[in-house]
């Protein structure tokens, strides 16, 4: 298997930051606050690899830093400190070391990502076709009727109504709009796709069909994808490894059937045991 | 206002007349050399102001500003230097101060013309004060009185 | 027997640490056995006797306690699944072992066909082929054909169990771990299930398997594994 | 009274930043400062018309008289953080000057090089890109190659970069950071 | 130099600019060219909004400026703004205090006894807008009668002081404020030698704001009066007065005054806020000031730097805590020129209009023909 | 001249003061240096409103000497109010410089909303009054994020602008200020010509600069420079039809010339008339047929 993502001792701070930060938070200490500087302690010292096509899911409760993670790699934030290392075929990228030209270049190019919130993804004033159409866009297509089809398919393949593509997104139902935006992440085959929450605040019915429709799309595509998720079903459904972090530290990581079924780690087993 | 005091010379000149200055400049310092040490100009000032909430600078807006800077001779071989920086445009009238400032400082012949330009100007700043302290008397709020059993008896 | 065992488990033990309670739990404890191409092994013993923790152990659905689990893979390597990395766990469940339990969990909305079709998918077979191997299966365990395209959700348990089998039979696994596969079948369906298994055998796929009947360990077991429960390790405090 | 040097009149200022823009506009064109400027040296002539005490620069190798910066007015700044910079072509580079920021590359360093001639010598070189109308060849003599490499790795993400106006003892070329060069022969 | 005749537009130009100049002399005979004393003392707050809008302090100017716009104050402010390019910059001043004012009207609204006594000065506040009818036929005797009056008053005496202290400096030695570090500033923001690129330091929507519009800052300052924001400010202190221009004398380096600037001034208190440094909570405040006697934008300017901080640091949740749609909309010059420029020819532009309006119009029709057949 | 315009006569020669006009010059300098990208000044306020083309005149008024011999154009024509406004302030305050009105005999062209019918030469140069100098402000307010897509080169948003318009109207509806990319990075707005004058900025002879007072932007597109503005590959950019309703190239009502950008008039007798907007190509017409 090829690796396609390598992460390494990432942290994250939100705050000025002090040498006492990463002493004193953490899930022994109970919390991610600096207790002497007030900063938020995100992420520390995350480390994981990703290999291509597999889908790895980093699962905990609001406040664990899952969703910083894919923040930091997608670009939306910046890391405080660490490495990340992206391998794209023959070439490999030092993914904190870009300039923001390349870092625009890799989101628009061989990264995707799907925001819990449609509004983050999706450009709200434009039309559904014209939101896959800008990704194409970016991706220097340049053929009105070749960018049209490509929507079209695309939507077609996310079961939206092709005959609503040109309607503004604010028209849609908050699942269409998911649908919407996982076609527009998905417009350019990224070989990396990160997804935050994706099913959250949808109904089970409507979650049911997003997260069916992932788990096809990874396996036609072949993509990598991570999936951040405080849901032990999303995780059971779609991730063959996943990670648990807590305060912004893993605490467990491993195949997800294990997670689930036998883990190893006290918050774990709460956690597990609780949604049962 | 002490009108000895070179501090206070340009405001006590400024409050007289314009006219009257450039002559008395001109009129002393006939049959001297003048030579500028920075050439009179007129152009613009930043007024900086700091802000009375935070305490911090910034400009408040543009004021005129005239500047000259001589260095007479007199015709003994003397040299005296004076200088004005002045809220007005007229570069003229900031030479003319620029040389009463130099007369003034250096007790040149004339400068007892100059001082009776300065007494008059003191007059008119100490009239110019008396006045505005009047509105400020006339208008002052007197809390000591509201509420009090003479309320409606206002004075005079 | 001359021929090497694809899997030797060698004083394998599985115990549960519930932090919040604050106990440990056994489930299995120095469990030892071989299982050979094309033979069945089966794994006997009284409720409580960790006979599916073995298999769980095995499959690393459980992190394995204590032991070693040596497998032998087909490209001769030999690893042993506790020290396994995940990739090497998740490769090998892609390839070459199956696990066939009694519980059916698939995606909410696929159809049964491609529910059994899933472990070719995976292994890259084209789909319509896979889709028609799976269509053979389903036909062979009595699913009807309306069935097919439409998700198991709402089958009877007994369907389910069915669809799971032939989830696990399709791909043919080198070793095929078998959890109760015919708890809740008729006396027919249970008779095929065990001319498949017995087909799977002369084809040369190793087995490790729990039944709930005897009878069953009786028709198609080669080997019979006797397990214990363990001694109970009372109030033991979580270290 | 001491008289002014033409180069601190407006209306010498004009003309010789009119040969700027000139030069700026189709790089590898020279044209003649001094008869501009009144036989000064090209240099001061166009650092007189582009400076002022809104602006930072650095001397970098010493060229200018002491006397010249109070009528320049500029502030000092170290080479790194200098809007201009003013250095010996011959000599190779020992500095990084600002490249500018994505969002603001207006926020990089000219760099006015002194080289021995603009019209003659025997490095040749071939323009290309924005101003030059297919190709032009350039000759120059007393221009360190080092500087070609140097600028090569600050033009390398546009629109990050600097722009360089190379003077001589009598006229001034420019090569702004779009400009494509290709060295054809070289003099060492 | 070469000559252009001048035809068709700019006879018009020219005939255009005669009629105005008729105009302000219209009443020929019976009418009396007003000087430029009479327009800076009876046209005072007039007066005043050119100076501040105009950001130039040159009172003969502005009065000039009014004279030859014909009153209209966005005109006048121009015409003053257009003077100041011509202008080299020769200096700034030091930091000037307004603890200096010479104050000639101060008024708090958070304290009924502040110290030095509060003065209302001249103010229209509690005037009765009663129309004058005495003014209609005001003789000069009257007029003149009216500031000997004045002068013969003997009421005046010299206990009052020159200057002030402000009444937010008792608040902040009661630990009500937040410290600040008199020290610590940077240098503040030139807005007439650069222009705003956001995010811009506080110093640069001050000085925006000082210059601004009357109306402008009024109106959004409103807005976030009626509830777009969350102010409620108190008026800790109001003053209007003269500021003491000082600076260094070239040759004994002593500052020396160089004129006065009569200005308003306004300091408010609002609802306090913790600190992010944890530190304990204090009232935040807002500054406003500009050139001549300009009460209102003086305040609506201390409420939008109130509400430009909270924007600043916190990102901004309505228009007026936006530094980018205050600082952009403000300045009257700007929004002035860009409105009136509406009126000049368009012709090409909209002839590229038509072809565009005509070409999708037979795009349409093309395809609801296509339908129907 | 009026009394206004005499009451000016002690302003010094460009009206700017000299550090004014210097930091003009080093913007103009940079925006060569990076074609096509806004480059801040600190635009003066000039005697006329903003909006009247003070970008502009800035520029004019800080490149000019009195070798120059100066055209001032708008809509076409040097004869229009603004163009006759400006170009009487610029003559008042440059004292020494010629004005033409024909196009041949300027070096500095100062123009709102056309460029000559006329090609110009190396030797000229054109200054293009800009009212919005930012083609990205249709899709993104902040001017922050503006600066970051244009450095990035981030023109997708635009596009899908362009996308949109096609999919509601068949058509590419920008009819003016058409987005144009320089030298395959920038997009700028070209200001608001017609897209007749568009290709003429592509390759141009002559340096064009672009000024906008009342935005304090200052942008260049260099001699022989790319321009290309934005289109699709099958939806390829357009220029404005002058053709009748038979698909005639109508002809200019005066010199009868079929090649230039045409303005529209109703006659007194309320039928449509079509001119040449470009007055001075219209004039050397005439003359070339002898009239």
């Amino acid at each position: 298997m090829e690796k396609i993502l390598e992460v390494r001792n990432l942290s994250k701070v939100f705050g000025k930051g002090c040498p006492n930060c990463f002493i004193k938070t953490g899930p022994d200490l109970d919390t991610n606050i600096c207790p002497d500087c007030g900063s938020v302690v995100a992420i520390h010292d995350l480390s994981l690899d990703l290999y291509k096509g597999e889908i790895l899911g980093i699962m905990g409760e609001s406040g664990s830093g899952k969703s910083t993670v894919v923040k930091n790699l997608f670009f939306d934030q910046e890391p405080t400190s660490g490495r990340a290392t992206f391998f794209d075929d023959d070439k490999q990228y030092d993914l904190f070391g870009l300039n923001a030209a390349q870092k625009r270049h890799l989101r628009n190019h061989r990264f995707g990502m799907v925001y819990q919130n449609p509004h983050l993804g999706l450009n709200f004033g434009i039309s559904s076709g014209g939101n896959i159409a800008e990704r194409l866009l970016m991706n220097d297509l340049r053929n009105y009727s070749e960018i049209r089809e490509r929507a079209r398919e695309l939507l077609e393949r996310t079961e939206v109504l092709t005959n609503r593509m040109d309607e503004l997104p604010g028209n849609f139902s908050g699942g269409m709009q998911q649908r919407v935006q996982i076609a527009k992440a998905l417009a350019i085959n990224p070989p990396l796709l990160f997804l935050d929450e994706v099913t959250t605040g949808l109904d089970l019915s409507v979650q049911a069909k997003i997260l069916d429709l992932i788990l096809e799309i990874q396996q036609e595509m072949n993509t990598a994808m991570i999936v951040v998720t405080h849901d032990l079903g999303v995780v059971r459904l779609l991730a063959g490894r996943t990670i648990v972090m807590k305060y912004g530290r893993i605490i467990e990581s491993g195949l997800t059937d294990q997670i689930l079924e036998d883990p190893q780690h006290a918050y774990t087993q709460r956690l597990v045991a609780s949604a049962l | 206002m002490n009108i000895n005091e070179r501090k206070n010379w340009i405001r006590l000149l400024m409050a007289v007349n314009k006219k009257q200055i450039k002559q008395l400049a001109e009129q002393i310092t006939s049959g001297w050399a003048l030579r500028y040490k920075s050439l009179p100009q007129s152009g613009l000032g930043m007024l900086k102001l700091r802000d009375g909430a935070l305490q911090e600078p910034f400009y408040l807006g543009e004021i005129p500003i005239a500047s000259a800077w001589v260095e007479l001779t007199l015709p003994n071989g003397d040299k005296a230097e004076g200088a004005a920086q002045v809220m007005d445009d007229d570069k003229d009238l900031a030479e003319a101060l620029a040389v009463c400032d130099a007369v003034l400082a250096n007790q040149l012949v004339g400068h007892d013309l100059l001082t009776v330009l300065l007494q008059q100007g003191a007059n008119k700043l100490v009239a110019e004060q008396r006045n505005r302290k009047q509105m400020l008397k006339r208008t002052h709020v007197d809390f000591s009185l509201l509420g009090a059993e003479g309320e409606y008896d206002e004075k005079n | 027997m001359t021929a090497e065992p694809i899997l030797s488990v060698e004083g394998f033990s599985k115990q549960f640490e519930l932090h919040e309670q604050g106990k440990i739990i056994p489930s299995s404890s120095n469990v030892n056995f071989d299982v050979y191409a094309g033979k069945l092994t089966a794994l006997i013993g009284p409720t409580g006797a960790g006979k599916s923790s073995v298999l769980k152990g095995i499959f690393r659905t459980y992190l394995p306690s204590s032991g070693r689990i040596i497998y032998h893979a087909v490209n001769g390597h030999t690893l042993d699944l506790v020290q396994a990395d995940d990739y090497q766990i998740l490769d090998l469940r892609r390839q070459e072992i199956g696990f066939v339990t009694q519980f059916l969990h698939a995606l909410p909305r696929q159809a049964t066909e491609d529910v059994v079709a899933q472990p070719l998918f995976q292994r890259g077979v084209n789909r319509d082929q896979a889709r028609q191997k799976a269509r053979e299966l389903l036909e062979q365990l009595n699913i009807p054909e309306r069935l097919w395209s439409v998700p198991p959700a709402t089958f009877s348990g007994g369907e389910k169990q069915r669809v799971n089998l032939a989830r696990g039979l399709i791909a043919k696994p080198r070793l095929l771990l078998l959890d109760e596969p015919t708890a809740s079948l008729d006396p027919a369906t249970t008779d095929r299930v065990v001319e498949m298994i017995q087909a799977m055998k002369i084809e040369g796929t190793a087995m490790l398997a729990i039944f709930h009947h005897p009878d069953l360990v009786e028709r198609l077991a080669d080997n019979v594994v006797t397990l214990t429960p363990p001694l109970a390790l009372d109030n033991k405090e979580v270290a | 009274m001491k008289k002014i040097e033409a180069i601190w009149l407006p209306e010498v200022q004009q003309n010789v930043f009119r040969g700027l823009m000139e030069v700026m506009s189709r790089p590898g064109k020279s044209i003649n400062l001094a008869e501009l400027a009144g036989n000064v040296m090209p240099a001061r002539a166009l650092l007189a018309t582009l400076l002022d005490a809104e602006v930072t620069f650095c001397d970098h190798n010493g060229l200018l008289d002491e006397s010249d910066w109070p009528l320049l007015q500029a502030k000092k700044a170290t080479v790194e953080h200098a809007n201009y910079i003013l250095c010996h072509g011959d000599s190779a580079v020992d500095f990084e000057p600002m490249l500018g920021e994505l969002s603001s590359p207006e926020h990089s360093a000219t760099l006015v090089l002194v080289v021995e001639n603009l019209s003659e010598g025997s490095s040749h070189l071939t323009f290309s890109g924005p101003g030059v109308n297919g190709e032009i060849s350039v000759k120059v003599a007393g221009l360190n190659r080092d500087w070609l490499k140097q600028r090569e790795q600050w033009i390398s993400s546009f629109p990050l970069g600097v722009d360089l106006l190379l003077v001589d003892s009598s006229r001034v070329m420019a090569i702004p950071r779009t400009t494509k060069i290709e060295v054809t022969s070289w003099d060492m | 130099m070469g000559y252009v005749a001048i035809k068709g537009g700019g006879l018009a130009i020219k005939g255009a600019e005669d009629t105005l100049d008729y105009l302000r002399c219209e009443q020929g005979d019976s009418g009396t060219p007003l000087d430029m004393d009479t327009i800076e003392h009876q046209l005072r707050f007039l007066h005043g909004r050119v100076l501040s809008e105009g950001g130039l302090y040159h009172p003969k100017l502005a009065a000039l400026a009014i004279k030859q716009s014909l009153g209209d104050t966005l005109e006048a402010a121009f015409a003053l703004r257009a003077y100041r390019s011509t202008k080299p910059r020769l200096l700034e001043t030091p930091v000037l205090d307004t603890s200096e004012m010479r104050v000639t009207r101060r008024i708090s609204a958070a304290f009924k006894d502040i110290i030095g006594g509060q003065m209302l000065g001249a103010t229209t506040d509690y005037a009765l807008r009663l129309m004058r009818t005495e003014l209609l036929d005001e003789t000069p005797e009257a007029f003149r009668a009216i500031a000997k009056h004045w002068f013969n008053d003997e009421r005046s005496d010299s206990d009052i002081p020159d200057t002030f202290p402000k009444v937010l400096e008792s608040l902040r030695a009661d630990g009500l404020l937040a410290d600040v570090d008199k020290a610590a500033v940077e240098e503040p923001f030139d807005i007439t030698r650069e222009p705003l690129i956001f995010p811009v330091p506080r110093s640069a929507a001050l000085a925006t704001m000082a210059r601004g519009e009357t109306g402008s800052l009024l109106a959004i300052a409103y807005s976030n009066m009626r509830g777009y924001g969350d102010v409620h400010p108190t008026v800790a202190e109001l003053r209007v007065g003269y500021i003491p221009v000082m600076l260094p004398h070239p040759v004994t380096g002593e500052l020396i005054e160089a004129g006065e600037v009569l200005m308003t001034e306004c300091e408010i208190v609002a609802m306090y806020e913790g600190d992010d440094d944890n530190a304990k909570p204090t009232f935040s405040l807002g500054y406003g000031a500009c050139f001549g006697n300009n009460e209102v934008k003086a305040i609506a300017m201390a409420i939008l730097d109130r509400s430009l901080q909270t924007g600043m640091k916190n990102g901004p949740t309505n228009p007026s805590e936006d530094p980018e749609f205050v600082l952009l909309h403000v300045d009257g010059i700007d929004s002035m020129g860009f409105c009136t420029h509406y009126k000049m020819p368009h012709y090409v532009t909209f002839q590229s209009d038509m072809d565009r309006l005509r070409t999708t119009q037979d795009k349409a029709d093309a395809k609801s023909e296509g339908a129907m057949s | 001249m009026t009394a206004m315009r005499k009451a000016n006569a002690a302003y010094p020669f460009g009206f700017l003061d000299e550090y004014a006009k210097k930091e003009v010059r080093r913007t103009i300098l940079k925006a060569i240096a990076i074609p096509g990208y806004q480059v801040p000044y600190s635009s003066r306020e000039m005697p006329m409103g903003r909006g009247f083309g003070t970008g502009g005149l800035q520029l004019t008024l800080s490149i000019i000497g009195a070798d120059d011999t100066l055209k001032v154009i708008d809509q076409g024509s040097d004869d229009s109010v603004n163009a006759v406004n400006l170009r009487s302030f610029i003559e008042m305050t440059c004292d020494g410089i010629d004005t033409t009105d024909i196009t041949d005999e300027a070096n500095v062209i100062q123009s709102r909303h056309r460029i000559p019918e006329k090609p110009l030469r190396e030797d000229q140069v054109i200054v293009l009054q800009v009212p919005y100098p930012d083609p990205l402000v249709v899709v993104e307010p902040s001017e922050d994020k503006r600066k970051i897509m244009h450095g990035e080169a981030d023109y997708s948003r635009l596009l899908v602008k362009l996308y949109e318009d096609i999919v509601q109207f068949d058509e590419i509806t920008i009819s003016h200020r058409y987005p144009t990319r320089i030298n395959d990075h920038y997009v700028i707005d070209p200001s608001p010509i017609p897209r007749w004058d568009v290709p003429k900025l592509n390759q141009s002879k002559a340096l064009v600069l672009l000024g906008a007072g009342r935005e304090k932007k200052i942008y260049a597109v260099p001699p022989y420079t790319d321009a290309e503005p934005l289109a699709f590959d099958d939806v390829p950019f357009r220029v404005e039809s002058f053709n009748d309703e038979n698909g005639q190239r109508r002809c200019c009502d005066r010199c009868g010339d079929n090649t230039s950008f045409l303005d529209e008039f109703t006659s007194s007798v309320g039928n449509k008339v079509y001119q040449c907007s470009d007055s001075d190509w219209c004039r050397e017409q005439l003359v070339a047929k002898g009239e």
